[in-house]
């Protein structure tokens, strides 16, 4: 039963991969297909999850089980998602705008926290450190190897930085441009910014090139399997 | 106190925010430099319209792909511009969403823009919709909607994963224009060699369009720029000082 | 002749006989018209006289009289406004003069302009005709004397305006302006604002617009401001045929420094519109307009086109008239051409790669042995496992979607086996709705070690945030606790696994978990190979206690535990990344010196 | 009046989330319990996307529109993926095997098939961007660092040669933090614009 399970597990598997690479002769029936049936069983599972996982006892259970204690601290989101289920009739969409704004409210209110505790003080943070004279000079002679790190680093993240300025030149003589300083210091900032896309090109396309192998790999699999050997 | 500094400084940066915006007041473009994929998704907006085409928006998926993504937010202005702009035209702009929230602010942008503009029977619930709730079937949804003929042109904007390239691809065999400015920095580096108007790191947050917000975003990137300059200085102080021993 | 012509009796010039004035040296011709028997008149034209006959006048001519005089002084303060006189002498005498002109009515100045507007127009014959006018009747002495004065002051500032005139003629070339005087940037300046267009007159007044024009006039405004503001943006140089891009700072409005050359493609296969906005983005009307526009800039005389033009702006000019030379040939919007898909070539390359990777796959397993030295980030991951002891607890966070879940179960396979010779206990649970069963895939192979299901932590990042705050109410979610306020919580679990195929995901744990747990608590990560360079700035300051990624790292970490690591597939993999470097390698030489291709993308249908 | 409402809303949540991290932990329960409603409305949004989403489909047949065999197909996988995840449960393993043996191949597909649309990406690269300080430090790097992932030159062994590919390996670094504070503050921005109700994502 087990072998006979596999067999059909692989050959949907094999079925699959086939249409999805069809995608190289153009874009074609088969490959439609293909991507439809993603979307459809992706959505079918994800809305099963989170009636299961998350509705029901964040929701429900509190309101079948709990007592009056339990039915005031629900009353908020059962009437929020109320309304955010009659946006599911566009005469009433505009009603969904009160719940948006509570999650709206959370989310920039996380970003703000999670962005200054947990991105921009660290990372200043370290830059400064790194130029710690104690970890610079060990003993009498300095590191030199750590000097030129820290060095390197600051004026990528500086240079790199200024890459992004918005602002514009007010003086007359070049209008149109960025002041002269900041217009160098972007143009070196373009080096450090194209070797860290270039580092991250080659992380994406080895990921990518591992779910290749793993799919010829099951292919191959599946058709010695095919042909008995 | 360490926290109490970083709570002060936020609110700093909220006033410096405000009084920005009351400093440039109705100046719309407030000398800022124009990022040429935004600026080209204007002509791009106005050129479909011209030839009966469609431009479909996808404003990506959302981290774990169950609730909001701040980055999401930046497409709507485009959502409710090309709503605008398309009121007379046969193909209304087709709005992709990879969370369910967003496709659900994207529903009110269109109403209210609809409404706005005393058209509100032209609204249709199908031209935004939750397109594929994981990152990797959101990506084949937009890939099979980008097949239809009368699509003219794809802007991604939001959270957008590496494999986004694929509908970038497909748009470019058919010779569309395909206008990408994503918050993940793999998909940067992926998209930035493939698609010429493509933003990078934080020009994404350089989206301004000629909407009733424009002054608003104008006094933010100023506000941007006015921080990136104060970071620089306190960084290269504080080396200083570390250098010499003083903090 | 004798009767019609008179002659002068001061110059001896010929003049009409109706003449009043001579024409030549604009004296009167009195004499000429003395009668028989009547006293000399001219004799009698003493003031007093001509008070008299002023008192006499209608009010009217009087106005016109006095403003016959006014406008000789006039004309004298712009002449010593003009030049910053060296003499003390002149701007005395422009204070008192500017004082009367207060007095002048308004209607007076409205007719001023108008004649000063008709002045500029007339011919020399009529400045000759004003010039006589010019001249006071002489009635004293002194008076005449005083005239002479002014004459001659006249002539000497006109000597000194023709001296200062060639330098001021100079080009202004950029850098020199530190040392010019300011006198002469003074003197630049009002020349600038001499030549500045009219302004157009709006054809209504601002409140009378209705609302939608105000709007159009907005857009219009903005769209002009922003395109004439120039693109300073993306790094190419420009191009104008196939698509407008250029490098960040350097602006579209072809500023000196910039690298960009407007290029007129002989074999220009791109329409019209990157050339109407390469047109509109200049600031130029376009087509006839544009043609009478550079005529005019053209005729005018080179000296004061150098002297106000900056040097960007006569090539723009020069490039707008080959733009718009070449507009004609090119054929105004050629109709969309179907790019020339390279279809077959891309197939063939496809099909090359394909089969390289796959070769070593069919040509039967050969192990590889991996060895070399781990980098420091998968030491320290190394070292922060081996510390782990029995009695502590790690919650392992499936964090990736299943199409990366290939490469994350080849990575973490080493570590699923330290963690189980450390016998610590592990918890799994996931923020994707797919990771409840993709936990089976990762650790299928283990079947006795699934303790505890998997937990499925819904909302991204709020659900994080409320895991950092109560890690039990997150993940077993029942009834909701009654009291609002509560004591210090810490997070149950003594080390967090992440693994991870996204930045933002990954970033999410670092920004709304790690801050918020205590220090003692490490936080690891598993990172596929997309991102892995994005999380380095976290280990390196030390947010991160571990970072594991790739398959040659992970391939090294079984090294570490003491077991021969070998990947059959480490052949292929390694053919896949070489053929996509030697792709990137020949791109780069076959890209040297080609034009870049009009993208075909850029056509919009 | 309800676009104050939903003003207010945003606001109010916004700065009752931050007050309740201020005063940490005297606030924890309750700022879990705003938490705890985020989580059930983002969820319940996420839900009435699907069923938007399913109903687009469910248009799509009734009229018939051109290609709306997809949309048969759309639907055959959710009713069989929800109806069998609502009845059997979601941790059954029969379950977790149909939707594995389809989602899985299929996403790893997609996901492999990106590795070959990758390799044009070197002939396109200076086509479309040209020779800029950019685009040559980015065709350099991405060609060191995929020699680097190979692993062939950690293997031989030559000490000089590691501590070469470690610095190279750190240089990523630099840049990487600048994306990363400059992307810091712009979502800061958006943040504090959603917080003082000037950006408006739910409605006007």
């Amino acid at each position: 039963m087990n072998q006979s399970v596999d067999f059909i597990i692989g050959a949907i598997s094999f079925i699959l991969t086939i249409m999805v690479f069809s995608y190289l002769l153009g874009d074609n029936f088969f490959f439609r297909l293909a991507s439809y049936l993603l979307v459809g069983v992706a959505s079918g599972y994800t809305a099963a999850l989170l009636i299961r996982k998350v509705i029901e006892p964040y929701l429900i259970t509190p309101i079948i089980q709990g007592g009056y204690e339990q039915w005031l601290l629900v009353i908020f989101p059962l009437l929020m998602c109320l309304l955010l289920i009659a946006m599911f009739f566009p005469r009433f969409s505009r009603l969904g705008s009160l719940p948006l704004a509570f999650l709206a409210g959370i989310v920039a209110a996380l970003t703000i926290v999670g962005v200054s505790f947990g991105t921009l003080v660290p990372q200043l943070g370290t830059l400064v450190e790194s130029f710690n004279p104690d970890g610079l000079i060990v003993g009498a002679n300095p590191n030199y190897l750590k000097i030129a790190d820290a060095v390197i680093m600051v004026i990528g993240v500086v240079t790199s930085l200024f890459y992004f300025h918005f602002g514009l030149s007010r003086k007359k003589t070049n209008p149109e441009m960025r002041p002269k300083l900041i217009e160098a210091m972007a143009k070196i900032g373009q080096v450090f910014i194209g070797i860290t896309l270039g580092a991250l090109f080659a992380g994406v396309y080895s990921a990518a090139l591992l779910a290749l192998i793993s799919r010829i790999t099951m292919s191959r699999d599946f058709i010695m399997m095919l042909f008995g050997s | 106190m360490n926290e109490l500094l970083i709570w002060i400084a936020l609110g700093v940066v909220s006033l410096l925010l405000i009084i920005i915006k009351i400093g440039t007041g109705k100046d719309r473009d407030g000398n800022i430099r124009a990022i040429i994929a935004f600026e080209k998704l204007e002509h791009v907006i106005s050129k479909l319209l011209e030839n009966g085409k469609r431009l479909v928006i996808g404003l990506g998926s959302g981290y774990q792909n169950s609730l909001l993504s701040i980055n999401g937010i930046i497409g709507l202005p485009a959502v409710k511009c090309t709503a605008k702009q398309s009121l007379l035209a046969d193909e209304k702009p087709l709005i992709l969403s990879g969370d369910g929230s967003l496709a659900s602010m994207s529903q009110v942008a269109l109403t209210e823009t609809y409404r706005g503009l005393r058209a509100i029977e032209q609204y249709k619930q199908e031209n935004s919709f939750f397109a594929g709730t994981t990152s990797m079937s959101y990506t084949a949804s937009v890939m099979a909607e980008s097949h239809a003929k009368e699509n003219g042109g794809l802007f991604l904007v939001g959270h957008i994963r590496p494999e986004m390239l694929l509908p970038v691809d497909l748009v470019h065999n058919k010779a569309s224009v395909s206008i990408v400015s994503a918050d993940e920095p793999g998909t940067q580096a992926v998209i930035f060699p493939n698609c010429d108007s493509a933003t990078i790191g934080e020009e994404m947050y350089g989206f301004v369009l000629r909407t009733e917000s424009q002054p608003w975003l104008t006094a933010s990137l100023k506000l941007q720029d006015l921080l990136r300059i104060l970071i620089v200085i306190g960084l290269v102080a504080a080396i200083i000082l570390k250098l010499f021993g003083i903090i | 002749m004798s009767d019609d012509v008179l002659i002068c009796p001061h110059c001896g010039e010929e003049n009409l006989a109706s003449a009043t004035r001579c024409l030549h040296c604009g004296l009167p011709l009195e004499e000429a018209f003395a009668i028989d028997g009547l006293k000399d008149i001219s004799s009698s034209l003493t003031g007093d006289f001509v008070k008299a006959e002023e008192e006499s006048l209608p009010d009217l001519f009087r106005d016109l009289h006095e403003e016959a005089d006014l406008q000789k002084k006039a004309a004298k303060i712009e002449a010593l406004s003009s030049i910053e006189s060296t003499t003390n002498k002149a701007e005395e005498d422009a204070s008192e003069e500017l004082e009367a002109e207060d007095t002048i009515p308004e209607w007076l100045k409205k007719i001023r302009q108008r004649a000063q507007v008709e002045d500029d127009s007339s011919g020399d014959l009529i400045k000759k005709v004003n010039a006589r006018d010019e001249i006071p009747q002489p009635s004293e002495q002194s008076q005449v004397d005083n005239e002479f004065e002014d004459w001659l002051r006249q002539i000497r500032l006109n000597a000194r305006r023709d001296s200062i005139q060639p330098l001021v003629e100079e080009p202004t070339i950029p850098g020199l302006d530190e040392e010019t005087p300011s006198w002469l940037q003074k003197l630049r300046e009002i020349k600038e604002t001499e030549n500045e267009p009219e302004p157009e007159l709006k054809p209504q007044t601002e409140e009378t617009l209705p609302e939608w024009v105000e709007e159009e006039q907005e857009h219009l405004a903005s769209s002009d401001s922003s395109l004439s503001k120039g693109h300073p943006e993306h790094t190419q140089p420009l191009q104008l045929a196939p698509e407008v891009t250029q490098m960040p700072g350097e602006s579209i409005g072809l500023g000196e420094t910039g690298a960009e050359k407007i290029e007129i493609g002989k074999d220009q296969t791109k329409e019209g519109e990157a050339l109407e906005k390469i047109i509109g983005q200049v600031g130029f009307p376009t087509g006839t307009e544009g043609k009478a526009f550079l005529e005019a800039f053209e005729q005018e005389r080179p000296e004061t086109a150098d002297l106000l033009l900056l040097r960007s702006q006569r090539d723009r000019a020069k490039d707008l008239k080959d733009m718009v030379e070449n507009e004609g040939k090119a054929g105004v919007l050629p109709k969309q051409q179907k790019a020339p898909r390279n279809k077959f070539f891309q197939l063939v390359l496809y099909l090359l790669v394909l089969s390289v990777i796959a070769l070593p796959l069919f040509s039967g397993a050969i192990d590889t042995k991996i060895n070399g030295t781990m980098q420091p980030v998968s030491l320290a991951f190394f070292d922060s496992v081996s510390q782990l002891t029995a009695q502590e607890s790690v919650l392992i966070v499936i964090d990736y979607q299943p199409g990366s879940s290939a490469e994350m179960a080849a990575i973490f396979q080493p570590v699923l086996d330290h963690l189980t010779r450390q016998a610590v206990k592990k918890s799994f649970i996931t923020t994707y709705p797919e990771g409840v069963w993709l936990t089976s895939q990762l650790i299928g192979q283990e079947e006795s070690l699934t303790e505890t299901g998997t937990t499925y932590l819904p909302g991204a990042k709020i659900g994080l945030m409320n895991l950092s705050l109560d890690t039990s109410a997150a993940l077993s979610p029942g009834l909701v606790s009654s009291d609002l306020f509560g004591s210090q919580y810490d997070l149950d679990y003594d080390s967090i696994i992440l693994l991870t195929d996204s930045f933002n995901g990954g970033k999410n744990w670092l920004e709304l978990v790690g801050p918020f747990i205590s220090a003692d608590k490490s936080l690891l990560m598993v990172a596929s190979t997309q991102e892995a360079a994005m999380f380095l700035p976290y280990f390196d300051s030390a947010q991160l206690d571990g970072l594991l990624a790739g398959l040659n790292e992970s391939a090294l970490y079984n090294n570490a535990l003491g077991k021969s690591s070998s990947i059959s597939i480490n052949r292929s993999y390694q053919a896949g990344l070489l053929i996509m470097a030697a792709c990137f390698v020949i791109g780069i030489i076959t890209s040297i010196g080609v034009k870049e291709r009009p993208e075909s993308q850029e056509d919009v249908p | 009046m309800k676009k104050i409402v939903s003003i207010v809303i945003a606001i109010s949540t916004g700065i009752l989330v931050i007050a309740a991290l201020i005063f940490r932990p005297q606030f924890n329960p309750l700022l879990s319990l705003i938490l705890r409603w985020g989580i059930t409305i983002g969820s319940m949004a996420a839900l009435v996307g699907i069923a938007v989403l399913i109903k687009t489909h469910l248009q799509r047949i009734a009229v018939g529109k051109r290609g709306f065999f997809f949309s048969l197909i759309v639907l055959f996988g959710f009713s069989v993926s929800f109806l069998g995840g609502m009845l059997l449960g979601v941790a059954n393993p029969a379950y977790q095997l149909w939707i594995s043996s389809i989602q899985l191949p299929l996403e790893i597909s997609f996901l492999g098939l990106l590795t070959l649309i990758l390799t044009t990406t070197g002939f396109r690269l200076y086509r479309l961007k040209g020779w800029t300080p950019l685009s040559i430090s980015f065709g350099i790097s991405a060609v060191v660092f995929l020699i680097i992932a190979m692993g062939y030159l950690q293997g031989l062994g030559n000490p000089t040669l590691d501590r070469v590919i470690e610095f190279i390996q750190r240089l990523p670094i630099a840049g990487g933090r600048g994306i990363l504070i400059g992307m810091a503050l712009g979502a800061l921005v958006v943040g504090i614009r959603v917080l003082i109700g000037v950006e408006r994502p739910y409605g006007e």
